[in-house]
This record gives C-alpha cells, structure tokens and sequence, in this order.
C-alpha cells in the first residue's frame, strides 16, 4: 500500500472531535480502508461523543451507538445477521476506546471472540477515559496521571497486555499499531478485512488533551512511543507474534517522557527504572 | 426523516455544521509542496485534498479546525499557519 | 393442522420461537428460563428451525445481540429470567429508546438477595420503567400464544417497541398440560415476515441509536409514550385477529371474569389467576358476589379499562407478587392512580404474596376476597404480606 | 371444590433420580392425550438432586384444569421409595378414601400408614431390575396404577411410555408396566 493508493473519499466528516484528534483522524482512515460497503457500532466513548447527536451524522456509513460495555456483542448480532442475510462481505466494525475495550468492554469482548463471527474490533487507545475528563483505565501505561491518579498517586499498574489477552482466545488476527504510521495501520484494517472470523486491532492515538501536549504533535507523540519502545507494532496470526515495524533509532523513554505532562512527577530514578524495563523486553510474544 | 422513521436517527452524513469556524489559525502553502500526501493522511479532519494538476494540496477552510498537524509533519515546511484573513468564512 | 402436546409453557415458548420463523437467537443459561432455548437448541440441530444461535457470555450481550440481529434485519429472539434480566436492564432501555421491536420472554423469577431461585414478578416489575410492553400470561397455551402476537404487535409500524412476555416461574414455566401448537401455513398467514423500518443498510446509510440535546430527546421520548398509548389498541387488534385465526381469545389488556355484579373484585398477573378462577367460582356458588380481574398487559397500564371495570365495585383486593419497597405492591399503586378520577372509587387492598417461590392457595384468595367484601366503599386502602 | 366436576390430584414421592417427575408426566400425558381427559403435572419447584425426597404432581379432570397451586390434599399417593415414610410426612393432607400405592417388599400391614387409606403395595424395584435392568420404577408404578384405578388405561400408559423414551427403553418399561399390570391384578 502508498500513500498515492489510499482512497480520496472521506467517509467521516465533520464531527465535534478536538482539534488533533487522533481518534477522529484513526476513524478516517479505517473507512478510507473499508470504505462503503462497511457498518459501525460505537460504545460510548470519544467518537460516539462527537459523531452522533442529532441531526448531526458524520459517518457517511451505517452507524449505531451502543452501550459501553456492549460492542462486541452487537458485533456478534449484526454479523449474524448478516449472515443469515446473505451480506457477509459487509465489513461489521466496532470502534471503541481503551476503556470501552479493556474494562468495561472486555467480557463482550472475550465472549464475541468465542462466539466466532466475522467482525473487524479496532480499539482507539489513547489510554485513558479521555471523553469524560481523563480518567484512568487499564490501558493507561505505568507513571502516567490521570484525574483519578493524580500526582503522586500515578498510575502504579502495568498497561494490561489486550493483544496477548485476545490472541490467548485464539482469534485468527490481531495486531497492534499507532496512527503515526498510517501505511502499516491501514495495512492492518485491511489484512482483518480479509479474515473470516473475529478479528482485533489496537492503535495508539495520542491525546493532546489527556496527555499534555500541543494539538500539531499528536503524529510526532505516536511516533516517540513506537520509538521509545513504549508502543510496539505488532501482529498476531497463525498462533505467532510478530514486529511489523523496528525503528531505526531507538530514543530514550525519557524524551517521551518529556514531549507531554502526564509523566512530569516521576523521578529520575522512576524513568531509569522504566527504561531499564524496556531494555530487558525479548521478541514480542517470547516473556 | 424523523416523520417516516421513529426513534433517534439521523441520515448518514448529515452535516449541519462544518467545523472551520472551531479554528482561529489555518494552514497556508507558502513554500514548495512536493506532494507527498504526508498531510493529507495525517489531516484529522479530511480538510485537505489533492491538486494532481499542479500536483500541489488544498486546504479546505470549511473543514480545517486549525490542529496545525500538517504544518508539523510537512517535510519541506511548505505549510504555515496563519491568521485568517478578515472576512472569511470561519 | 394444528397438533396438540403435552408439554410445559417453556417448551410451548420455543415453538413459538420457531414458527415466528426467529432468524437469530443469543441467550444464557438462567433458571428457570433455561429449558427454552435448550429446546430451541434442539430446534436448530434437528433442523426443525433455520437460525443462528449465539452463545453469549452473559444476558447484556444476549439482549446486545438481538438488537445487532435488528439492525441487520432479522427477526431475533431471546429469554431470561430474574438476575438474567436485571443483568439486561440497561440494554432493555436501549431497546426501547432505540424503538427496537424486540420480543423478550421473562420466565419470571425472585431476585436476590435474599438469594431465591424460585418464582415472582420482582424482576419483571422491576424493569417496569424501561419502555417495554410487558404482558404477564397464564398458561402454556396463553404463553405461546402471546409470542405470536407480540411479534406483530412489537412489528407493528405504529408501535416498534419492545415485547417482554412474561410467564410465571415453574408454576407455569415447568408445568406441563395439552398445548395445541399451529402449523407453519397458519402463523405464517397471522404472522408477515419482518420488514423493518431502518437498519445498518449500507445502501441507504443512517446512524441510528444516537443522541440528542434537550428538545430532541424529549421529542424522541414524547414519541416512545404515543407508541405505548397506541399499543393499547394494538394489542387488542393482535388478540383479535389471533382469535379469528386461531380460535383462541385472551381479552385484550384485561380479562374480567364474572365481574357482573360483583362487589368484591380480585385482580391478579400471571398463573396464579387459574387458582383465582376456581375461588370465584366456589364463593359464586355460595351466593358472594365476587369477580375476577386478570391483569394482562400491565405496560401500557390499562387505566380506561380498569376504570371500567372496577366502577361498580365497592373493593379491589390486589395480589402483587412483588412490592415496590417503601411503597407497596407495584399493581395496587398503578391501579389506585387509575381509579383516581372515579366519583366513587372502590377500596384498594394490597395483598403481596406469593414471594419467593411460595405457593398462594385457594384459601389466601378467599381471605383476600372476603377481607374485599367486608369493607365499606371509600375505607383506607390497606397493604399486607399473606401468607406468612 | 368447583363447578365443573370431579378432579383427580396425584402426589407423587420418590428420591431425585427415581423418575417421580417424569412419572407424573407420563401419567398426565397419558390421560390428555389418549383418555380424552385433561391434565398437567408439575414436579416440585427447586434443585433437584440425586438422592433427595422430591415430589412431583398430577392433576386430572374432564374439564379444563385451572388451578396453579401446590397439591394439598391428593387423592392418590405414588411412593416409589419406602423409605421415604421414615424421612416425609408421606400421607399429609392425604384425606380419607384416597388410594396409596408403594413400590415395597412390605405388607399393607407392615406400612405405618393410617387405616382410612386404601393401601396397594408392590415389589416394583424387582420388577424394573428384571425387565428394565435398573430400579427405575416410574412407568412400573404407572402399571400398578393403571390396575388399581380407573384414571388411565395401560394402553394409554404404555402409549404415553412410547411418546416419552427412546423406542428401545421405551419398549422394556413397557413390558414392566405390563408386568406390574397382571402382578396387581393377579393379587
């Protein structure tokens, strides 16, 4: 896939997303992927915020809202659908948070995965409840503030490991990526539309606003965390795990650290001792 | 719509605002574009599209809410974010 | 032809299931609705029913999934009991501000805790405000019966609202008697194919399900209260034409039953109003001047017709198999505010029982009936636990 | 205690796994479909686990059966355990005339049972090991029932017997609801 390929429509518009939005901007090109012939179901959450109060509608595609702990399982109920409807090469999407995903979405999640039916899950992860006010969830990564770990009561748990979670249900496809490299992420899309069964993405939007950082660099942040070895592009299919992408210059997880506010109280000592954590990592899949 | 179908829905792609008018400073091509599509794919917001005559991107006031993203990741920093002009839309 | 079985009301709900011709099906295992869709299992693997069966994870996303089945435009189907449908709550409102015509049924059931497996219609009272038609049956046949016609009547262009069939736990639901079950040809000429009105249609694109400031809402919701007060005569309409089809009448959102003349009045939900019956009919024999009043549809409440009903009587004697805790029995509530524009309304008694399982015998009717005769027109309402 | 006629109430007593359930089933089926009667049955309402005393219930009547309460007074008693009567209060509510059948290697005389019962007992455990191959009594029981009353048929039981097991199984409680049949009649 080149930039010069991917398609020219714009099938989401006009939404009441902020300014930098990195979810809005991963919304726009899973459509530029998928394009048309493709539903949505989105849980509460940033995008189900800022696309869908009436009249306003700026998915040009069928969309619905769904309780936040119900995605997956709607996903299960338009496939099937779908199925029995003879329209199985209508691409069934659900397009939720971090939250919407590991916490309160993940038993639907794990049950709709079970369940078997085709469906492409992409979960936008900016790593905490930023729609309502930057709360912390389960993927907020260690050291990081939210409003409900303030200060020195930082984040003291690791980011739960979502790819690992749903590859251990034995889904066909999986993958990590980050929106600063769109080519690899919309790669992704595509690969899981191909898929006869449940599939999971999760990529990596950073949050001007819940991370502390100016709105123009929400690509270059993405693109600190894949290059700190914060974030990891991966894949997941035929039982393996795979990088689809190593940077070639790896940079300290104390500049990251320092392009956003989030991780300003932690000590030298504490960033010493992430880093040293990072270093140690093998292969993905291998701890 | 709401006459024919009950309950909370919407046609696709209803538009009653478009969400220039959120922005106060909006990119300008003032250097070489050489047309990469790096702000194009990065533009949150689709505000941007392709001239392939002049091979050269436009910039759609209507749309653009000002995130500056593209200026930032334009690699021959071609793009400037400017003040709108007076009177314009947005 | 239509042929007769002996089989319980659960069972008698899975066949009406399969002759609704449900195209999807996502339900979890709870007692005691559980038997329903292992027979519908049964159903699929035999080849007798055509649809897919999602094995969920937990009731929020059974009901999840039957509205997804909505949305891409087939009929769906799905039962649950007490936990099972508090589990739903949230999604039951979902279903119904999203005018999803659902067909629910709820084997009712107690709920914990005190922990109880065991029957009433707590759960189903509970979800009393969350827009859903709720229709309480009698029995096997009645609850069969009451699947077909909530599938038109949730269908219905006027209406598109959720359906919740209620059919009371292991007194009906695992008892077993003669049930005449219809031949496809017929429920299929009662019954059209479903055609909704929006889905995920990526030829004709909406986002549906969404939200709205203030007016919008409020508008949404003002239209939610019409389709109730439409279903009103819907259903009558639904159990007309399903008597003309089928030979069997219910009597719309209410059934009264040697109400002429009577002074004292017994208004019950469910199976227990077969034990109601042969009371009525016992203290009729001794010259007591007693009726009947079987609450069918209890949303949309049937106000015009209870006022009806109950204008001659000089006391109501109320069986709630549930209780609005700080209040009293949600039925006499509902019901005291129908009759409240009544020059002369009947005394309402309150009598809450049957909870948790436990039987309410011919011998609570009568003292309930005759507690309703002994007073005076106008007396304070009064509300007790029996059968304690 | 209506209108409309007389109405049989059998009550049926055995352990969890000795069939009462299915018996009171088979017994309701067997009257509402092939006697021209109706009927409904109901077992108790809760967990039922191996072992523990459960009942199980069968209303009977020509007109249509209405009432959705517990059996307090039954006019038939089917115990398919005798070691029940040392765990239950068997015969409660049990009011005069009513009949008592149990599957015992006892006596009517040795059963501590009150004397205003009409008591018929049977070896039907012998019966089922012998024909069925295991102590499963139920449809014995029905057999026995069929000849101390005038509720059902054995035809209508072994019909009901046909409609409810696999034709193989079916075929061998059959031939023990017969046996049991003559054995009751013979005495």
């Amino acid at each position: 896939m080149k930039l010069k390929e991917v398609s020219k429509e714009e099938l989401y518009r006009c939404s009441y997303g902020c300014a930098g939005c990195a979810s809005v901007l991963a919304l726009r090109l899973t459509l530029k992927v998928l394009g048309e012939n493709s539903v949505f179901v989105v849980p509460a959450g940033c995008i189900s915020t800022v696309s869908a109060y009436y009249p306003q509608a700026p998915f040009f595609v069928p969309m619905t809202v769904m309780a936040f702990a119900a995605t997956a399982a709607a996903l299960s109920g338009i496939s099937a659908g779908f199925k029995r409807r003879g329209r199985e090469d209508i691409h069934v999407v659900g397009f939720a948070g971090d939250g919407g995903t590991a916490d309160i979405g993940i038993q639907a999640l794990s049950g709709a995965i079970d369940c078997g039916y085709k469906f492409i899950y992409i979960c936008y992860d900016n790593e905490a409840y930023m729609n309502t006010g930057i709360q912390r969830s389960g993927l907020t990564p260690y050291g990081a503030t939210t409003t409900t770990t303030p200060g020195r009561c930082f984040e003291n748990r690791p980011k739960k490991d979502m790819l690992r979670i749903v590859a251990d249900h034995g889904i066909p496809y999986a993958a990590t990526a980050c929106i600063s490299y769109p080519l690899d992420f919309m790669r992704k899309v595509e690969k899981a539309s191909k898929i006869n069964g449940p599939t999971y993405i999760q990529v990596l939007v950073p949050c001007p606003t819940g991370w502390g950082f100016a709105p123009d660099r929400a690509i270059e942040l993405g693109r600190m965390a894949v290059e700190s070895g914060m974030w990891n592009l991966l894949e997941f299919e035929n039982g393996e795990f795979h990088t689809t992408y190593t940077p070639r210059h790896k940079r300290p997880v104390a500049e990251y650290f320092e392009a956003q506010t989030r991780f300003r109280q932690l000590s030298p000592e504490q960033v010493e001792a992430i880093q040293r954590e990072i270093d140690s990592r093998g292969a993905p899949g291998s701890s | 719509m709401r006459e024919s179908i009950p309950g909370p829905v919407s046609k696709a792609g209803t538009v009653p605002t478009k969400m220039g008018s959120w922005s106060t400073i909006k990119p300008v091509l003032e250097g070489k574009c050489n047309f990469c599509l790096l702000c194009w794919i990065f533009c949150p917001e689709g505000a941007i599209s392709q001239d392939e005559a002049d091979r050269k991107v436009l910039f759609d006031h209507d749309y653009c809410k000002g995130c500056g993203i593209c200026a930032k990741e334009c690699p021959t920093k071609a793009i400037q974010m400017a003040e709108p002009e007076a009177g314009r839309a947005g | 032809m239509s042929i007769k079985k002996y089989i319980t009301a659960n069972e008698a709900v899975a066949h009406a299931a399969r002759l609704a011709r449900v195209e999807v099906v996502a339900a979890y295992p709870v007692t005691p609705q559980t038997t329903i869709v292992e027979k519908i299992s049964g159903f699929i693997a035999s080849g007798e029913m055509d649809a897919e069966f999602i094995k969920v994870e937990s009731e929020h996303s059974a009901l999840t999934a039957c509205m997804g089945a909505r949305m891409a435009g087939v009929r769906s189907f799905t039962s649950t009991s007490s936990q099972g449908l508090e589990y739903m709550h949230e999604m039951l409102a979902y279903a119904s501000g999203g005018r999803y015509p659902l067909v629910l049924v709820d084997v009712t059931r107690s709920v914990a805790l005190p922990w109880s497996i065991w029957g009433d219609h707590q759960d189903a009272i509970q979800q009393r405000d969350t827009g859903w038609i709720q229709i309480f049956t009698e029995t096997g046949q009645e609850a069969m019966d009451m699947v077909l016609q909530a599938y038109r009547i949730a269908e219905d262009r006027r209406i598109l609202l959720p359906v919740m069939v209620c059919l009371d736990g292991f007194i009906q639901s695992h008892t077993e008697e003669l049930v005449d079950i219809p031949d496809q040809g017929t429920v299929d000429s009662y019954l059209p194919p479903y055609e909704p009105v929006v889905t995920l249609d990526v030829d004709n694109p909406y986002s549906i399900s969404i939200g709205g400031f203030g007016r919008y809402y409020a508008a949404w919701r003002k239209e939610q209260q019409e389709a109730m007060d439409r279903a009103r005569q819907v259903i009558v309409e639904a159990g007309d034409d399903f008597a003309r089809i089928f030979g069997r009448h219910y009597g719309g959102l209410i059934e009264q039953y040697r109400c002429e003349g009577a002074e004292a009045i017994i208004l019950t939900m469910g199976a227990f109003t077969g034990t109601a019956r042969e009371v009525v009919d016992e203290m009729r024999a001794d010259g007591k001047a007693v009726g009947l009043i079987k609450v069918r549809a209890y949303r949309p409440f049937p106000v015009r017709e209870l006022r009806q009903a109950l204008s001659r009587a000089k006391a109501a004697a109320v069986l709630d198999r549930d209780c609005s805790w700080g209040c009293e029995g949600a039925l006499a509530t509902d019901l005291k505010a129908a009759l409240y524009s009544l020059p002369s309304p009947p005394t309402v008694l309150n009598f809450v029982g049957g909870l948790g399982g436990s039987d309410v015998p011919p011998e609570q009717m009568k003292y309930m009936l005759d507690k309703a005769l002994s007073v005076e027109r106008g007396a304070p309402s009064t509300m007790e636990f029996i059968g304690l | 205690m209506n209108q409309t006629g007389h109405m049989e109430e059998v009550r049926w007593h055995g352990r969890g796994g000795q069939g009462a359930v299915l018996g009171a089933s088979i017994l309701g089926s067997a009257a509402a479909l092939y006697e021209g009667k109706y009927a409904v049955s109901f077992p108790t309402f809760g967990a039922e686990r191996r072992g523990a005393p459960v009942q199980a219930f069968t209303r009977i009547a020509d007109h249509v059966i209405r009432s959705r309460s517990q059996i307090y007074h039954p006019t038939k008693l089917i115990v398919l355990d005798d070691t029940l009567f040392d765990v239950v209060n068997i015969t409660d509510g049990v009011p005069a005339g009513a009949s008592l059948l149990v599957n015992t290697r006892k006596s009517a005389s040795e059963l501590s049972v009150p004397d205003y019962l009409n008591v018929v007992t049977l070896d039907a455990s012998a019966i089922a090991r012998d024909i069925i191959g295991v102590a499963i009594v139920n449809t014995t029981m029905l057999g026995a029932l069929a000849a101390t009353t005038t509720l059902v048929s054995l035809d209508s039981i072994k019909k009901a017997i046909a409609d409810a097991l696999p034709q193989k199984v079916a075929e061998r409680n059959m031939a023990a609801a017969e046996a049991a049949y003559e054995r009751v009649r013979g005495k």
